[in-house]
């Protein structure tokens, strides 16, 4: 294991982004937002991890599911919460709602509503750098589900043979929608579709947030060095549905029982109790810290305006 | 020069006549499907989730019980390809019926959609025929944002080869259905993913004519026509307008490709004004088709016709006030009638 | 309520005076490459087989070997992600210019174009920029058959955020790519491939106006709106008019999107005639969207007006006699065109 | 090797296809044929080995390269020229061009000119043949530059998910238009791209029609019998350019000798030869003969004429 940051931020990040997911879901309930979201509670390492890794110029393209690297690359809940109930302080407006939580000034470049979509922009941020030579990375984040649709293909096949610097994170989540990987994928591990690339594929054990940092910092290095790109094959799961509407009866018996046995905040939880870091009273304080901070974050969010019609215009076209 | 050359198909005559029951426009959907699937063994589904729990808008429901998973083709995610399949089991003899969970994944599937299907009988010299049916799921309301709310309904009406056409309620929807699974060519079926919840008569068995519009609501003073959505808050300003003394004819467009122009003119030559009540802008969408056909037809306006339609040239927001104002409500319909027939 | 709200954006001055220089298309297209590339680094070009002898269609010619492979990408056959490459460069500062060999390719690329490029400030809240230019080759007259002659200039007409224009001629050709370039926003832009040996003037450092017709012809007798090809054929159709008595004012209409529709209502206010001549059929495109604009807007026709578009509802056929047959010429402009004066 | 095939066949049909691209390349400068056109000299090992392996029922899609593979199916050379000179009497009425050679009652269900667009198509003749448990088999051949667009992918992942009865031929010809393969793939091998969908990927000399042929049939076999997809790489070139335009100044010096040196029709005749089936001279007197044919093909197609209005209406919609 390579030199490791501290731990403590890590273990906060995650802890707020199982929150904020919960809080969301609460205030749908509410009907304080509306529509759609699409949650990642028991995947919160995966974003953790992999964004910890990044450098801040560095830049992310992600997707609905996109919460975690929001909050991970540093996006305030509250204008998180702000841009799911459609308000003017949200962080795109509240034009965008809970599938674009969009931070330009965070290196969020793109958090894209359509499966696939994210990859070849995130491959042009890369080529930018590496056409003006700078030593800066792209990160995109997508699902299992996104690894057959073209797009992905076409994207990988133009990072290898343009030696590009970036590093594609699937979230392996085993299901797209309703569907369990092996009903739409005929492989296990998507890692090894890296290689009609001929460039990395690596299985990464998505629920320690330690592991998911090692093998990202690998990757982005190997790309700010020229050395092209890697797929990352973050092995999670998704404790809830796929989307609101969901309650995922398509899951076998046992199976979310079996992931939350692994939960990625337990890990990293016990980890830091047993070197001492941070005790399990330590980690009860922290989390009701946070659950504090989420709620005055969601009543503040809720307290702002919708945008206007005027606001909104200059959205549409560059001058 | 006829711009509109396509030659009108002769009538399907209903299948069966049967009885009137209330059913939802999901429930009608699906009525449909079942209908055609137990009717003929070619007729199969592809596309995404739509085997388990119904779909995502349940419309599938009970399907896969009933006809298994030969018949009902989950798919990866890969709307180009699965479409591109589609054609193929066409070209074989069967009859695939295709699902885009959202109208706003049709522009993935460009290029089967624009020059695959419409094309593949052509370029063949007639050689085959593409019975492949696209139901796509479309429009706002939902709060689903910016990539998720488009209707879509004109983005493909300029295909010569493809047939394009939309349902406004339980009734419409399943004889429509009917109607596109049983044509020889490419049909892209949008429905409304704010009406699935809505409940009307449905007459099991009936099968709509292609190309064919329908007139809602008879009156004299101002023709409004309107598909999808649209239709409903038509009919309900409609209802208003009769208090200013205003009868408006509600004419549900249907098919927007062949579009059935001369349906419109009739009324409009009784009512000399014209309101088209549309869920998307009207810079190239199939009201300004409308427009212009019956402008170049020489069609005596008694007032200039207007359009209800996204009143800002703006993608969909997600912020629901904004969402719920951009897209024309019955108030917005009858305050535009009413200045057209006032005119 | 106006249903082409997009604000029009300011004059962007030219950049610098020049000399006129008689130039083919091709070579105008060429210069405003190069000049667009020497005056600003963030220009780069990105699309199939373009470096290699000047690319199929020879508009990148010399380029390659000026600027280098870092500012001419040469990509695999996958235009969805090159498209998307793209946009991911202009969110970075870059400005570039992605050639796609035929139209018919663009759908290949929908979902970029159509759910990205045009959505992508917008739902970002205003956040990025996407000054992407599309140089996409359309059109037929080439034998090119089924697959590989649309225009497509009115297929994504309908996107609020994306703009599109057509080039007619090298002048305009040179002035609106440079446009298309500068503008900070995405840019359909059109070339068509059987305009590619005309000769013309340009001048060198020129900039068109966002936005904005041209009135190449003037006249009093009638309004004659195209674009690509059809304006050639339109002034060819207005010369011949000349002998039936008849002044026909050509209006290069340029800008499918945002449409200078104020130009033209000046010219048919005048006129009080208009036909369109179309490279499309006339259902869903341009020319349709243009006469409802026109007449909701309360236009006085003296004469119905008329399209000349493609007369039969089909794709374009690979046999010669039928495609020349097929795609509009001057004779048959001139033809409608008398009709149209005469009524 | 199997048990063989009479091999004068494939010796007739591979002068035919060359003799006939030849004609082809004369009628375009004699302005009889116009647009643009693809040939596929120095390529006719691959449709003839590859089609004689299938069974008349069974189906296959191709590109606009695709001269080769409709009259390795039995294509009438006289139909095949009508359509490209834009005759009525075409295989598709004179609407499809050079671009098009499709006649359904060959099986030939569409060349297509978009590149990858005949991949998922020919997937669904297969699947058809699967749901309704046809014993037949669907082949789709394709560019090695099609290898890098989506619907690459998405064909294979289905096909491999579904396991469904269809080959992938790849013709790698080691160019797209004017981009060699290295400059637009960063594999050298393409059968390599098999493996993320688990399903067999094989090389194959595709300048020897006994190669091709066994390949080919083991693969179809393999299909027939319930055991899915497989994906060729026929290694092969063409000896002109991508398309009528194109002189193919990009090659590299001595390349197109390189591969005349291992022509296709002189490795089977050199063969035949010395297997005493079929003397030099034998082969000389048949090449006279298939030219012969050829040109009065050409001479009758070119009498024909073109389509009317009326003609091709009814090819627009079907009833
Ligand atoms: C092109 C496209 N097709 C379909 C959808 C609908 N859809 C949204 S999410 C999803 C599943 C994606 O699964 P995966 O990539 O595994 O990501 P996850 O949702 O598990 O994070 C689908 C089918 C879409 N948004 N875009
Ligand atoms: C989607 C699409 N993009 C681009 C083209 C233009 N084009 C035609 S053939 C070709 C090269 C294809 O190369 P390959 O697949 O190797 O086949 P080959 O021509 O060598 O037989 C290209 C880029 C096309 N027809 N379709
Ligand atoms: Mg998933
Ligand atoms: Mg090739």
């Amino acid at each position: 294991m390579t030199d490791r940051p501290d731990h403590i931020p890590w273990f906060r990040k995650m802890l707020e982004i199982r929150l904020f997911e919960e809080k969301v879901q609460e205030l749908f309930m509410a009907g304080l937002i509306e529509g759609t979201t699409h949650l990642c509670q028991g995947q919160e390492a995966v974003p953790v991890g992999a964004v910890a890794a990044m450098h801040a110029d560095d830049v992310l393209t992600n997707t609905y599911r996109g919460h975690g690297e929001a909050l991970a690359r540093g996006m305030d809940a509250e204008a998180a919460f702000a841009e799911l109930m459609g308000r003017s302080s949200g962080c795109c407006g509240g034009v965008g709602g809970s599938m674009h939580l969009t931070d330009f000034s965070k290196g969020n470049v793109g958090a894209n509503a359509i499966v696939g979509a994210g990859l070849p922009i995130a491959l042009g941020c890369a080529m930018a750098f590496k056409l003006r030579e700078e030593p800066r990375v792209a990160l995109t984040f997508f699902g299992d589900g996104a690894t057959n649709i073209g797009t992905f293909h076409e994207s990988l096949n133009m990072a290898a043979v343009w030696k590009a610097p970036i590093v594609f994170v699937i979230t392996n989540n085993l299901y797209g929608e309703y569907s369990p990987l092996r009903s739409t994928t005929p492989i296990e591990d998507l890692a090894r579709r890296a290689d009609p690339f001929g460039i990395p594929g690596v299985v990464v054990d998505g629920q320690d947030v330690d592991i998911v940092y090692d093998n990202t910092l690998s990757a982005i290095e190997r790309a700010r060095s020229g050395g092209g790109a890697t797929l990352l094959e973050m092995k999670t799961y998704r404790y809830r549905g796929h989307s609101r509407a969901d309650p995922a009866k398509y899951r076998p018996d046992g199976e979310l029982e079996a992931w939350k046995a692994r939960d990625p905040i337990d890990i990293l939880g016990g980890r830091l109790a047993s070197e001492g870091q941070l005790s399990a009273e330590e980690q009860q304080n922290l989390r009701k810290e946070v659950s504090a901070e989420i709620d005055a974050a969601a009543d503040r969010a809720a307290a702002a305006p919708p945008p206007t019609f005027e606001e909104i215009q200059s959205y549409v076209y560059a001058g | 020069m006829s711009t509109l050359a396509e030659p009108v198909p002769q009538v399907q005559a209903p299948a069966e006549a049967a009885d009137e029951a209330q059913l939802t426009y999901r429930d009608a959907i699906n009525a449909a499907l079942d209908d055609e699937m137990s009717g003929d063994p070619a007729v199969l589904l592809i596309g995404e989730d739509i085997a388990s729990d119904g779909g995502v808008f349940k419309t599938n429901a009970g399907l896969i019980e009933k006809y298994g998973p030969g018949r009902i083709l989950n798919t990866p995610i890969c709307e180009n390809g699965f479409t591109g399949v589609a054609l193929g089991m066409a070209l074989m003899g069967m009859r695939p019926v295709v699902e885009f969970m959202f109208s706003d994944f049709l522009p993935t599937a460009g290029d089967q959609i624009v020059n695959q299907l419409p094309k593949y009988r052509f370029m063949s010299g007639g050689q085959c025929a593409v019975p492949v049916t696209i139901r796509s799921i479309s429009g706002g309301t939902g709060r689903f944002g910016t990539q998720h709310s488009a209707t879509g309904e004109s983005w493909f009406m300029a295909l010569p080869g493809l047939r394009v056409v939309t349902a406004s309620s339980p009734g419409s929807a399943y004889a429509l259905l009917r109607a596109a699974i049983r044509d020889n060519n490419p049909v892209l079926f949008h429905e409304h993913k704010g009406l699935y919840g809505r409940k009307g008569p449905v007459r099991r068995g009936s099968i709509a004519e292609v190309g064919k519009a329908e007139t809602v609501r008879g009156g004299k003073d101002v023709t409004i026509v309107a598909t999808l959505l649209m239709v409903e808050r038509a009919l309900k300003a409609a209802d208003a307008l009769v208090e200013d003394g205003i009868e408006a004819e509600v004419i549900d467009l249907r098919w927007v490709r062949p579009m059935d122009v001369s349906t419109v003119r009739a009324s409009v030559e009784r009512t000399g004004r014209l309101l088209v009540a549309e869920e998307q802008v009207h810079h190239g969408g199939w009201g300004a088709s409308l427009i212009s056909e019956l402008t170049m037809g020489g069609v005596g306006w008694s007032a200039p016709p207007a359009a209800v339609s996204l009143p800002y040239d703006q993608p969909v927001p997600y912020s629901p006030p904004l969402e719920d104002a951009l897209i024309p409500g019955a108030d917005r319909i009858a305050e535009v009638a009413r200045s057209v027939a006032r005119h």
